[in-house]
């Protein structure tokens, strides 16, 4: 990666403005509105399930998560990772988690509840509640209670059970995941009220869920116009755009509009067969978690010709379902998470694979997005995110001949991923996407 | 009576005497090198001349460091944690943290009321050892003792990536021929291994007073770069070879009484045979 | 069968699957199973044997990287090699549980890349709410019918019934194993206790309960004459199935009294209540009643403020009843690398060890031979600090 | 008919190799000291002189190896793999399995029928999986590289090193040397070790094919037989396998 300035072979997109900038504009409304009075609440992701009622109820949200990954590319991280180090959390945790271990640590016991310095973008204030969930990774909810040492604040662990695969087509399953998400988001709501004081207006929470269910279809559609030829938008985009939809950032009516916009220009960019980089000689599919601090990278490879199709299974918006038969919101939030976690497991099952999420997924997508090859990026720490990325090359190159490249990294870590490395394996690796490209051919695929 | 402490290391082998009032009597330092490997026993010949002590009147006698089970004359054998422990506390009362790099590997150990509370090792790989300091001193053909000194003028240290030894060998080596001057190199190097060491040691908790020994304690352009990654300062024994052995020689003496109160004192005929190693 | 009682159980774990292989030869159908949540009782009932799957710790693992990663579970992936390696082609079946999300999800890709002629994965919640008990009971019926089906058969309230009666009869007996081991010193090692539990979790029911009996009459008249008691450690953390780690550590001057493993004492702390709801009240126990690291009792059960040492105090009130109880003079806290739950759990439990003026180590391995050596270093320098 | 000059710009050794299309015409293999620019310009003015050429008529110039960004005057730079797998299949056509055993990495390489590379794997963080090894115990035992393959193929019971890092290993050596132990097993022990890394660098797809062995490392035969017998493989070597990168490039 050169220090010479030239222009980013990765080419712009004017609506993806708007979303990315909701991601400072909603971090300075809830610093202010903390900073005013308002209590924060420090929250997992939680894929739609806890989020819309905490925006019901007007908290404000914060995401040890996502604060963690700012900490990183600001440089703090370190400094906080040492302090998790010191208390005695074993280093082989969530590189996120300790971020996050480590600030609150400072925080607390050094700052006496008081933001320290150091923190970038005002840092987080101590919460009243901690929201966890158990999608995806125990890290998500043991991590909360870990900060029982440190916050005297609530801890909530969202119940989105993860059946398998076949059985979850047994019957009974489907609405006995349905109860225990609706009953457990029920209580999570009779939680909140308890602490708050005040009940929860399930007008406003009903508004908010069909809202956010529209923008989620909508965000969907955008993606399916990246199965285009040239694909109209690269894995950046997508990573800028995402946190919308994921964290429920700003007000869900815009950004059903903004995502619209999004739409309307990749219809258009589509019309005039303009791809996401200059030339597209690779379309590339990207698991799992980027690289936050080397993007530039993607740069270098754009050069190349890659273009980065589909990625992180996780920050997608569930295959749009309808629940417009649903009455009740709380049953209709348990339903739509449900679907995110479990949408893809028919697929799954009809090719005898139980990685009905996680894994599966990117199998079926190499094949819609016509994928070249696939960059996997396993996080040393971070293993919800790295479990899967053997069986999905293992079956790519078996049942598809879509081969892999394997490059380690961490969420925190940035030695462990080197992107000079990345680009001299990335040489090679044209090599085997070429090769691949004629068995797909010789085995009768259409890419 | 006297009580001796043997610590046979990678590099050195040392050997303290001490009487019934913990005040050391006799010290030995010397190379342990393969050819003297065979040779502890000469070492304890060494250490009972100097104060003209036969060997039979030496009490008990606990042999520590990893060629602790070749020492035939030895009343048992104490872990080099225990020893470095109790030697690091007979020094720095106060110690909460002690990292001790040897020759052949490191050891952080946390120290809480008088007691070794917890510990980590790396005796894996020669990164983070006093070893990847010997391999580059030699790289750099700057005998160890100048190391300190030498880096102390250092102005802008170089990053060392390679985490294996051998290569950062040759790494240096291309930082040399890019211009870089040999104090910056050098710096660059004491802060890779300082770097190990402390995050090694993070894992338990860095608690005041930091105690740094070893032989690589003695070596100032190291103890500055390790308070560097700490952000604390250090504090190192006037001779920080010797702690193990100090230690051991403790706790010989500690052991010899726990025995005598429970009225099991078995002396042992002592001869000063041969150890052997890799039998 | 010449030997008897721990001469038995030493022998069969250094055969496990000979028993299970002569079974099958009189027609018995092996389910494999891990821990912790799977109710053997149903197995059980169907007229099946349920046979506890463990690693190897002495088998290099090399298959394994094809479905994981190398900063993973090292005790899952040694489970996935033994897999590939088709050392589980025997099994005519697997029960799998949602204990943690490695075990969840190398269990996937194990049934993913090789075909077992029948296996079931029950989903466990994190929270021991009555919905989450309600989700958790439809998880273990819907195991039971599966099962059923598979073994064509139907599992009546009585055979059911009878099933966790055994299944009580043994829970009861291995705790009074673990009773024997209050005395100075203990009436058995630590490493012959772990033989015996891990030998019996490959035997059927009964036959399991006989082997505890032999057990528990040849330790009563052992010779404990002149024996001398040595430091008195519990061992915490994630699964320890090769008894010689134990060795490792009372060769090293310990005796291991008691602990909190899924080895040892976790699967045997509570029964199955026989009133009402059969199923129901296995879903119970193997739910609310199995303490594990994953199930979180969060503060969502007590009042919307929390006191972390109150927390700490719930959630191991068992490991602070062992102390007393078992007269415990140190803590060993011992995990795999790259363990979530237990790594998580760490700093609490040392939290709470330090409010109870305990003194504690921690352990971290990588699940292999190479592991023993600085366990006894680690050990020994732990002994000597507490003798 | 044109003129390529390839430059593999090693840690050990610098090497250059001089093509006329695909045709070698010289090659030369020089000990990196520690300045690689300046033994690579030498040993690229050697290859010229060898063929009488000017500088001015060669056409391209093509850098590899660790050092190949401080060659400024090269037309442009490969990554090793691509030289590997492209010297390999010019050399030997036959294989479709490539393994690599250089001072400063050890790398397998898998290739298809054009010589196109389908897979790599590459050992580059400890000097244990590198050749690196083999000098290290080599010059410890006093030993010239070239005597260590006839020696280790005399061993009776190799040694199994207790170490996995080549400076504890080192002084291992020594240790076994002053307690009488034959040179010859402790050599196999580093042989085996190597092969051993190699192997797992290997695992899950194994040889494919004819297999190449080049690099520094290809020309000692104990480390070939260790290699044959672990891998249950013929290895085939290329003649002078050092220069397979540098042809790679140039080709």
């Amino acid at each position: 990666m050169g220090a010479e300035k030239k222009p980013s072979a990765i080419n712009k997109l004017k609506a993806m403005y708007p979303l990315r900038a909701n991601v400072d504009e909603s971090y300075q409304k809830s610093q202010e509105a903390i900073a005013a009075g308002e209590p924060a609440v420090w929250s997992m992701v939680n894929w739609w399930q806890g989020g819309p009622v905490m925006k019901a109820f007007g908290l404000e949200v914060m995401h040890p998560e996502n604060y963690a990954a700012i900490c990183a590319a600001d440089g703090v991280a370190q400094k906080y990772l040492q302090e998790s180090d010191a208390a005695g959390f074993p280093s082989h945790l969530c590189g996120y988690a300790r971020t996050n271990y480590g600030y609150t640590h400072r925080l607390m016991r050094e700052m006496g509840g008081q933001v320290p310095e150091e923190a970038p973008l005002g840092g987080m204030p101590p919460p009243i509640l901690l929201v966890a969930s158990n999608i995806l990774c125990d890290a998500r909810f043991k991590w909360f209670q870990g900060l029982g040492r440190y916050l005297d604040a609530p801890v909530f662990t969202l119940e989105m059970p993860t059946p398998g695969v076949k059985e979850f087509f047994h019957e009974g399953v489907y609405e006995s995941c349905v109860k225990i998400a609706t009953e457990s988001t029920r209580e999570f709501i009779r939680f909140v009220e308890k602490l708050l004081g005040k009940k929860i207006d399930m007008d406003r929470l009903a508004e908010i869920v069909d809202d956010m269910i529209e923008m989620n279809r909508v965000w969907y559609e955008v993606n399916e116009l990246r199965k285009a030829i040239p694909s109209p938008m690269h894995s950046r985009h997508f990573w800028s755009c995402m946190p919308t939809s994921l964290y429920l950032l700003g007000d869900c009516k815009e950004a059903i509009g903004q995502y619209q916009d999004l739409r309307d220009e990749l219809s258009a960019a589509i019309a005039n067969n303009a791809g996401a980089v200059r030339e597209e000689k690779y379309r590339m599919g990207f698991a799992e978690l980027p690289p936050w601090h080397s993007l530039k990278f993607f740069d270098a490879l754009a050069e190349r010709g890659w273009n980065f199709v589909v990625e992180s299974w996780a920050y997608h918006p569930p295959i749009p379902i309808d629940l417009s038969h649903v009455s009740d919101p709380v049953e209709k939030i348990a339903r739509y998470t449900l679907q995110f976690q479990t949408g893809y497991y028919q697929f799954a099952k009809d090719a005898d694979s139980d990685l009905g999420y996680m894994g599966y997924p990117y199998v079926r997508w190499a094949k819609e997005f016509k994928v070249d090859g696939m960059f996997m990026h396993p996080l040393v720490t971070c293993r919800s995110s790295s479990t899967h990325l053997g069986y999905v090359r293992e079956t790519l190159e078996r049942d598809l001949g879509v081969p892999s490249v394997w490059l380690e990294g961490d969420t925190v870590d940035f030695t462990l991923f080197d992107p000079e490395d990345a680009l001299r394996k990335a040489e090679a690796f044209e090599d085997s996407m070429e090769h691949y490209r004629e068995e797909r051919e010789k085995a009768g695929f259409d890419w | 009576m006297y009580f001796v402490g043997l610590d046979i290391g990678s590099t050195m082998t040392k050997a303290v005497m001490v009487d019934d009032t913990r005040e050391i009597v006799s010290t030995v330092v010397q190379q342990t090198g393969p050819e003297h490997r065979r040779l502890a026993n000469k070492v304890i010949e060494q250490l009972l001349a100097e104060v003209s002590v036969p060997i039979e009147e030496v009490t008990f006698l606990v042999a520590t460091g990893y060629g602790r089970i070749n020492v035939p004359f030895a009343d048992t054998q104490t872990t080099e944690l225990t020893c470095h422990a109790k030697g690091v506390m007979y020094f720095f009362p106060s110690v909460g943290t002690a990292i001790d790099v040897g020759g052949q590997d490191a050891k952080g150990l946390r120290i809480r009321d008088g007691r070794l509370e917890n510990f980590v090792m790396n005796d894996k790989c020669a990164a983070g050892t006093g070893r990847f300091l010997e391999v580059l001193a030699d790289a750099l053909a700057v005998r160890l003792d100048d190391l300190g000194p030498l880096s102390l003028k250092a102005k802008d240290p170089v990053t060392v990536a390679s985490i294996c030894t051998i290569f950062a060998q040759q790494e240096i080596v291309s930082h040399l021929s890019a211009g870089a001057p040999i104090e910056d190199v050098i710096a660059g190097v004491h802060d890779a291994v300082a770097g190990r060491c402390v995050r090694m040691t993070r894992a338990l908790g860095i608690v005041p007073d930091v105690v740094l020994t070893g032989g690589v304690a003695k070596n100032i352009g190291f103890v500055r770069a390790v308070e560097e990654r700490l952000g604390e300062p250090v504090r190192v024994p006037e001779d920080s070879l010797i702690t193990g052995a100090l230690g051991a020689a403790l706790d010989a003496r500690d052991r010899y009484h726990r025995a005598t109160a429970k009225g099991e004192v078995k002396r042992k005929e002592r001869k000063l045979t041969e150890a052997k190693f890799y039998e | 069968m010449a030997n008897r009682g721990l001469a038995r159980a030493r022998e069969i774990m250094g055969a496990r699957q000979e028993r299970v292989d002569a079974l099958q030869k009189e027609g018995k159908k092996i389910i494999g199973y891990m821990a912790l949540h799977v109710p053997l009782e149903i197995i059980d009932a169907v007229g099946m044997v349920p046979y506890r799957l463990l690693g190897d710790i002495r088998e290099p693992v090399t298959e394994a990287d094809r479905g994981l990663p190398a900063a993973f579970c090292p005790y899952m992936r040694s489970m996935l090699d033994l897999t590939l390696k088709g050392k589980l082609d025997f099994l005519d079946g697997l029960a799998l549980a949602h204990y943690c999300d490695a075990q969840e999800k190398t269990v996937r890709i194990m049934t993913s890349m090789v075909d077992f002629p029948f296996s079931h994965f029950i989903d466990v919640p994190t929270t021991v709410h009555d919905y989450s008990l309600d989700f958790f009971t439809t998880q273990v019926e819907d195991f039971k019918k599966t099962l059923e089906q598979y073994a064509g058969t139907t599992v009546s309230d009585d055979r059911l019934r009878q099933a966790i009666d055994v299944r009580n009869e043994q829970r009861a007996l291995v705790r009074e194993l673990y009773d024997r081991k209050k005395s100075t010193p203990p009436a058995l090692s630590g490493r012959e206790t772990l033989e015996v539990i891990l030998s019996i979790q490959s035997l059927p029911a009964e036959e399991g309960n006989a082997l505890l009996r032999e057990v528990l009459d040849e330790v009563e008249d052992r010779d404990q004459q002149g024996a001398e008691g040595k430091v008195r450690v519990l061992v915490w953390g994630s699964i320890i199935d090769d008894p010689a780690y134990l060795e490792v550590i009372e060769s090293s001057g310990a005796d291991v009294v008691i602990d909190d493993l899924d080895g040892g004492t976790r699967p045997y702390t509570t029964d199955v209540e026989t009133t009402g709801d059969l199923v129901r009240q296995l879903s119970k126990k193997y739910l609310v009643g199995t303490s594990t690291p994953r199930t979180v009792v969060d503060a969502g059960e007590g009042p919307p403020k929390k006191d972390n040492i109150r927390d700490l105090a719930a959630r191991f009130k068992h490991v602070k009843r062992f102390i007393d109880d078992w007269n415990v003079d140190g803590v060993l806290l011992q995990s795999v690398r790259y363990c979530d739950p237990h790594g998580y759990e760490l700093v609490d439990v040392m939290d709470y060890m330090r409010h109870l003026e305990v003194p504690a180590i921690y352990v971290e391995h990588n699940y292999s031979e190479g592991a023993f050596a600085p366990l006894r270093t680690r050990v020994e320098a732990f002994i000597e600090t507490l003798e | 008919m044109g003129w390529y000059v390839g430059l593999d710009v090693g840690s050990f050794s610098c090497k250059a190799a001089l093509l006329q299309e695909d045709e070698l015409v010289e090659a030369i293999v020089l000990r990196s000291g520690t300045d690689y620019a300046g033994t690579a310009r030498k040993a690229f003015e050697a290859v010229l002189a060898a063929a009488g050429l000017e500088r001015s008529q060669i056409d391209r110039i093509v850098a590899t190896g660790i050092g190949s960004s401080r060659i400024d005057y090269a037309t442009n730079t490969v990554g090793d793999v691509l030289a590997v797998a492209r010297g390999a299949f010019a050399m030997l056509p036959h294989v479709r399995t490539v393994i690599d055993v250089g001072s400063q990495a050890t790398k397998v390489i898998w290739i298809d029928d054009v010589g196109r590379v389908s897979h790599f794997a590459v050992n580059e963080k400890c000097a244990t999986g590198s050749g690196r090894f083999l000098q290290v115990i080599a010059n410890v035992l006093r030993l010239r590289l070239e005597e260590l393959g006839p020696l280790s193929l005399q061993s009776e019971n190799p040694v199994s090193f207790n170490t996995g890092c080549a400076v504890f290993g080192e002084s291992e050596a020594i240790t076994r040397v002053s307690e009488g132990v034959p040179k010859e097993d402790i050599i196999s022990g580093v042989h085996h070790s190597l092969a051993g890394k190699v192997a797992s660098l290997m695992r899950g797809r194994g040889v494919q094919g004819d297999c190449a062995l080049c690099g520094g490392g290809a020309l000692d035969v104990g480390l070939r037989r260790c290699l044959e017998d672990k891998l249950g493989a013929t290895m085939h070597v290329p003649e002078r396998p050092q220069i397979v990168s540098a042809l790679g490039a140039a080709a």
